[in-house]
């Protein structure tokens, strides 16, 4: 088994590394970037869970190889904030609770961000359809979606 | 003297009666003298009883008096998620 | 100083702050269970058993040790056998002795230089297995003839005449059930069962051991509980408690199914034995096939009713299997399966039988669900056959203050009443129903536990304060302990930081567990504040020359307690702080104790739900949880606690179940097809938080963790009942089976 | 393992000629497959690198869509979703939107499922798959492409490029629906596709009505299609067709369904999505 030497852009930064040829870009991220942020709550695309964007993409980190992220955009729930400003989002799910045990958190951010960069006003039905492949064990999604709504609306008046 | 409530599974111990009355002022006394007196009652014991003493539920709190009780009901082991 | 036994006037309490772990957990920085690595550190991977029931003739792993990257291999010969029974239970859960009792049992492991290696190093261990014949249904294993997962277990309680499989037996009540029958104008007899569900979390068991030939060793793990960790593990290692030093990472959800050890020994052992650091994290098949679902369920109710609705006589058999080992999770369901109703003639009779399933442990409320979901069901068929409304028959029946519950306690200020009357008064409940629709109701009960814990709460020289507790934060409790350090205190919550801490830096706190942390710590922490009060008062004292007893602490300052103590201006904490050093040194307070007084508690859920007539599909589409939270410290993470656990009754009502082929192998162990509810699924859930406060705890704190996973199970099928004409005595009411149902009844 | 990204069809080919070689495209079958140890390919052959592979063309008066073509990307195509709605819908319907973000439809269909909810809407459509392989291109029909549960027709050193949707004549519509116990994130029970092309009185000219998840692989059921043809969806005709649909199903029971719950429920899906691909063609009932 040969390593495969992968540049890409990680949160905008340029970063190089080996992988493996069966490896994940989820295990990458986190083994051999130590970008723990995406988790893996299955490793079968059913959770989302280790969703980043690839190429602006929403996607499961655990579902792309590592070496597909040659010469690719890859963004993480790390590239969320500016510095020490968070994002809208973040702060949305701060400010509401959306959060209990917190593991499923940085996907359904990732996942929310991608839905709000492609429809500022979705209803309550298109958050919780495009969301549905990220799942929540603690909160029963309600107030993730009021989450994602005051932030949509804060984004809008922005 | 106390009168405790023995739940159903136990009662084989004491005669099939619902209730003992023991002489007992605190939760540890109680299970001390229902094992001795009681030997039918020491596995269950051993293994982990809860007390309630007046509504409340203690969980190995051997100290806790019993003495003024109204009502004290010897309960399995209490657990949760 | 004395303090006020009850407190009325809050500055901070039941108001919603941002929880201080929150950053960390919305930029990806909180570092969970499998986020951390050491250097040096080796991989490492479990090898499972592919059969349902099969003695272990022989397991050859020489081939894997010699692999090249191959650090050590472990077995069950790897470790002691402990004396007690429990722990031993959880040793050979760990890594089968004898036999593999499940699809999925442990029976060897093995670290390696990376993952690739340790799987390849799998596939090279020989295990030579003699199939067994295997039970997995708890009616089945019952049976005089069914397979015997394991011999001699049965407890001194069960009568004779039962399968050595059935374990535990248990029994409650009061009354003459034969006169209330008698009595009765409509008796009603169901049978109901129910599926095994999994605590679902979304994040797997994961631990980085390490631990040298001394048997000195630390853990990091996602657990409920760190000094459960290290009492089994120190246990099942034979090592001495203070040598493992556990610390809990933060925790992706647990449920209560991370209240026990899975594979921490396994990682402590292959770390002893490698002398490197040892990373073990399960996949999602390994959680479903080998971490513990909860219990199924056969269950039988009887119960006679008046026209006028009052209950006369009630009865139900429950025979709960939790698994492969013994477990008295039917004790607790037999306790709770009537605990809505006040009844002169009330008996639970529980047995638990064992099965080729992983073991049980702990899920929310364990055996309530499933009892109170076969009660409420017959309750509601009962309403409907004599045309009464749900509510007013169960207002007629409910339990209230003084009532002697059908576990024998009798109850002190309770909110059944209270929950059901809200629900009654609830636009909710009157509102129309579109084609298809129909509405369910159902009550739901839990315990609540106190129990150990400790708490130091540390005064900082610049006036801030440190709260160091020992219960992993499953869902904000760091934010309501600093909550009520900030209320006790009289400062800003913004002063106080709350830190869960490893075992060697705080004594002992049992598990987070049967909605205990808010009410247990809480109480812990408001009395490490009042030791810390007493002592600034007396720091402030000793500045004044005045006799500490003439000093009270009020709005977060010392003051002479009256005109006759001396007249002084206050001393506010940070004041008092700021000279401790020259005042006799830094100032903490301090509680450990073993607590009780966890109010029960009630709540009432409320549900719509349409029936798809030509597929059996059905749609939750209003949902309203009324639950008696005695007093809420964060309403926030009160609410998140109701509709968590409402939805994944949701879960339980509608899809979720273990699904085992003619083989005893389970056919569904991942999120595709174990179906949790999604996003999507669910409309919101909707809150109505009542407070009867409790009368053990100063603010009147309740636990709200557990009661809400309760009331689903009948609401839905109470619902289903109602909109779609059918009556499903069956969990999960899948579609096939709703389906069936419908054309049965044509 | 390798992992290799071919500029060539020839390449890519010669690629998977090789022993124990798996297609990599969206990877959302595969690398699932990997994870449980069903497959542990020797060489991994992405094919996104291909010239052309990740367009959609317009090509006598139909569309062509490149094999690494994500769902998301075939939604996101007006014209695309305007003349196939059926078929990007079932498209669409696979997995999350994470996996939409890289699931393709060629990429269904080679993985052989009897439930791949991508299929069914293409045979109703009449598509074609190109073929690269070692003896050159060739144009397969995609119902002839599954054989049975995880195979294909394919032959060594085959893979898909591209999938062929014909031009729409007027009055034409089609549907997919599929039936699963929740709302999103499951394998089809069942599934059913109907496309319909109206004359110019509005009864039904052509029907196609195909099924997933009730053989061993999607299929077409002529009689079912047959049923509709020279109606205007009335009752009986449906009634005909539900009929049609029922007997030709072969279903398993499993985890996921029964025999007789998936026979019934795909008549019912077939009702429903004739309706709406009747609507959709702009047929009045």
């Amino acid at each position: 088994m040969k390593s495969i030497p992968v540049s890409t852009t990680v949160n905008g930064d340029a970063v190089d590394f080996v992988c493996a040829p069966g490896e994940t870009l989820l295990d990458a991220l986190r083994n051999r970037l130590s970008l723990t942020g995406a988790k893996e709550g299955c490793g079968t695309g059913d959770c989302g869970a280790c969703s980043v964007t690839l190429n602006g993409r929403l996607v499961c980190s655990c579902l792309v190889l590592a070496a597909e992220a040659e010469g690719a955009e890859v963004g993480t729930v790390e590239g969320m904030a500016d510095h020490d400003k968070l994002h809208v989002l973040q702060q949305s799910f701060l400010d509401h609770a959306a959060l209990q045990c917190g593991i499923c958190t940085p996907g359904i951010l990732v996942a929310s961000k991608a839905l709000l960069e492609e429809n500022p006003e979705p209803t309550d039905e298109e958050v919780r359809y495009w969301l549905a492949g990220n799942l929540c064990r603690c909160t029963g999604y309600d107030k993730i979606v009021r989450a994602v709504q005051d932030a949509a609306a804060k984004m809008r008046s922005a | 003297m106390v009168k405790v409530t023995i739940m159903g599974a136990l009662r084989h111990a004491i005669d099939g009666k619902a209730e003992v009355e023991v002489e007992a002022s605190t939760f540890k006394e109680l299970i001390d003298k229902l094992s001795a007196e009681y030997p039918g009652l020491k596995p269950q014991i051993d293994r982990g009883v809860s007390l309630a003493v007046d509504g409340r539920i203690y969980r190995e709190a051997w100290l806790t008096p019993i003495g003024e009780a109204r009502e004290v009901v010897l309960m399995p082991y209490m657990k949760g998620g | 100083m004395a303090f006020d036994e009850t407190k009325h006037d809050y500055k901070v309490i039941g108001t919603r702050p941002v929880r201080p772990d929150g950053i960390d957990k919305v930029t990806g920085r909180a570092l969970y269970g499998a986020d951390l690595s050491a250097p040096g550190m080796l991989t490492a991977a479990i090898l499972r058993s592919p059969h349902a029931h099969a003695k272990i003739v022989k397991i050859d792993t020489s081939k894997a040790e010699a692999m090249a990257g191959v650090k050590a291999v472990v077995t069950s010969r790897d470790f002691g056998l402990p004396e007690d029974q429990d722990l031993r239970d959880t040793q050979d859960n760990c890594m089968a002795r004898d036999k593999v009792l499940y699809d999925g049992h442990a029976v060897a492991a093995v670290a390696a230089i990376n993952a690739q290696v340790a799987k390849a190093a799998l596939k090279a261990i020989e295990v030579e297995y003699e199939k067994l014949p295997h039970v997995i249904d708890v009616d089945d294993a019952m049976k005089g003839d069914a397979p015997l997962v394991l011999e001699g277990r049965a407890l001194e309680t069960v009568p004779e005449g039962w399968s050595q499989n059935v374990t535990n037996y248990c029994e409650f009540g009061h009354g003459d059930l034969d006169d209330g029958f008698a009595r009765a104008d409509l008796i009603v007899e169901r049978s109901f069962k129910t599926g095994a569900t999994h605590q679902g979390y979304i994040e797997p068991h994961a631990c980085l051991a390490s631990m040298g030939p001394d048997g000195r060793g630390e853990l990091w793990c996602c657990t409920q509980g760190q000094y459960m960790v290290r009492e089994v593990c120190a246990g099942i290692m034979e090592i001495e408690a203070s040598q493992l030093k556990v610390t809990p990472s933060e925790i992706g959800g647990g449920f209560g199914g991370k209240t026990t050890v899975f594979i921490e020994p396994v990682a402590l052992a292959l770390s002893r034995k490698a002398g490197r650091p040892v990373k073990l994290v399960m996949t999602r098949e390994e959680v479903f096939r080998a971490s513990g679902p909860t219990i199924h369920s056969s269950t039988d109710v009887k119960i006679g009713m008046t026209k006028d609705g009052t209950i006369t006589a009630a009865r139900a058999d429950l025979r709960y299997s939790g698994g492969c080992y013994p477990n008295g999770t039917c004790e607790m369901g037999a306790q709770a399966a009537f605990a809505p109703y006040d009844l002169k003639a009330v008996r639970t009779y529980g047995w638990n039988a064992l099965t080729n399933r992983p073991k049980e442990i702990s899920y929310r409320a364990p055996g309530a669900p499933t009892a109170i979901y076969a009660v409420e069901s017959v309750v509601d068929e009962m309403c409907q056959k004599l045309g009464l409304d749900p509510v007013d028959v169960r207002l007629k029946n409910a339990a209230d203050k003084g009532t002697k519950s059908s576990y024998g306690v009798t109850f002190e200020d309770i909110g059944l009443k209270a929950t059901l009357e809200a629900a009654k008064a609830h636009p909710h409940y009157t509102a129309p129903l579109g084609p298809n629709q129909g509405r369910g109701l159902s009550c739901g009960f839990w315990f609540n536990f106190g129990g150990n814990a400790s708490v130091t709460l540390s005064v900082n020289t610049d006036g801030t304060v440190n709260v160091t507790e020992g219960n992993p934060d499953i869902g904000g409790s760091r934010a309501s302990i600093s909550m009520i350090a900030a209320e006790e205190l009289g400062i800003g919550y913004d002063r106080v930081r709350t830190i869960v801490a490893d075992t060697t830096s705080i004594g002992h706190s049992d598990t987070t567990d049967g909605s205990r942390v808010t009410f247990t710590v809480g109480l812990a922490t408001i009395k490490a504040a009042r030791d810390a009060k007493t002592k600034m008062c007396a720091r402030a004292a000793a500045l004044w020359g005045i006799d500490p007893e003439a000093v009270e602490w009020v709005d977060g300052a010392a003051q002479p307690s009256g005109p006759n103590a001396g007249k002084f201006p206050p001393m506010s904490l940070a004041e008092i702080a700021a000279v401790s050093f020259q005042t006799g040194g830094p100032i903490a307070g301090h509680h450990e104790s073993n607590a009780d007084g966890a109010g029960v508690s009630f709540g009432v859920h409320l549900c719509d739900i349409e029936v798809d007539p030509e597929t059996g599909a059905s749609k939750v589409v209003r949902y309203t949880v009324f639950q008696d939270a005695g007093k809420a410290i964060h309403p926030d993470y009160v609410e998140g606690q109701l509709q968590g656990g409402a939805v994944q009754g949701i879960g339980w009502a509608l899809n979720e179940e273990y699904i085992y082929g003619e083989d005893g192998i389970l056919q569904n162990p991942g999120f595709l097809d174990y179906r949790v509810p999604v996003a999507s699924d669910l409309p919101p859930i909707d809150t109505v938080i009542l407070e009867v406060p409790n009368p053990g705890h100063p603010y009147g704190v309740r636990g709200v963790g557990e009661t809400s996973i309760v009331p689903p199970l009948a609401a839905i099928a109470n619902a289903m009942s109602r909109g779609a004409g059918v009556r499903l005595t069956q969990l999960p009411m899948s579609p096939p089976r709703v389906l069936s149902a419908l054309m049965a009844k044509g | 393992m390798r992992y290799a990204t071919p500029k060539t069809a020839a390449e890519a080919a010669s690629l998977l000629m090789e022993d124990a070689a798996r297609v990599l495209a969206g990877g959302t079958d595969l690398l699932v497959q990997m994870k449980s140890g069903r497959l542990a390919p020797e060489t991994i052959v992405d094919i996104k690198h291909l010239p052309g592979l990740r367009d959609i063309t317009r090509e006598d008066g139909g569309f062509r869509i490149g094999a690494a073509v994500s769902g998301a990307e075939m939604g996101e195509h007006t014209d695309l979703v305007a003349a196939w709605p059926g078929v990007v819908e079932g498209v669409n319907l696979i997995g999350s939107t994470q996996v939409q973000g890289r699931a393709t439809m060629a990429g269904n269909l080679c993985n052989g499922s009897p439930a791949a909810d991508g299929v069914p809407a293409q045979i109703a459509a009449g598509a074609v798959a190109r073929l690269e392989g070692p003896e050159g291109t060739r144009d397969v029909p995609v119902a002839e492409i599954p054989t049975g549960p995880g195979k294909t027709s394919l032959k060594r050193g085959e893979f898909v490029t591209s999938i062929f949707l014909p031009a729409r004549p007027e009055r034409s519509g089609d549907a997919y629906l599929r039936f699963i116990p929740r709302t999103e994130m499951d394998i089809a029970v069942a599934g059913a596709a109907v496309n319909l092309v109206l004359g110019a009185d509005g009864t039904v000219a052509e029907a196609r009505v195909a099924l997933g998840a009730v053989a061993p692989t999607a299929m077409e059921v002529p009689e079912a299609g047959a049923a509709l043809t020279g109606s205007k969806l009335e009752d009986p005709a449906i009634e005909a067709m539900v009929d049609a649909v029922r007997a030709a199903c072969k279903p398993i029971d499993d985890k996921r369904g029964t025999v007789e719950f998936r026979t019934h429920v795909a008549g019912v899906l077939a009702k429903r999505a004739a309706r709406i691909a009747f609507a959709r063609a702009g047929g009045q009932a």
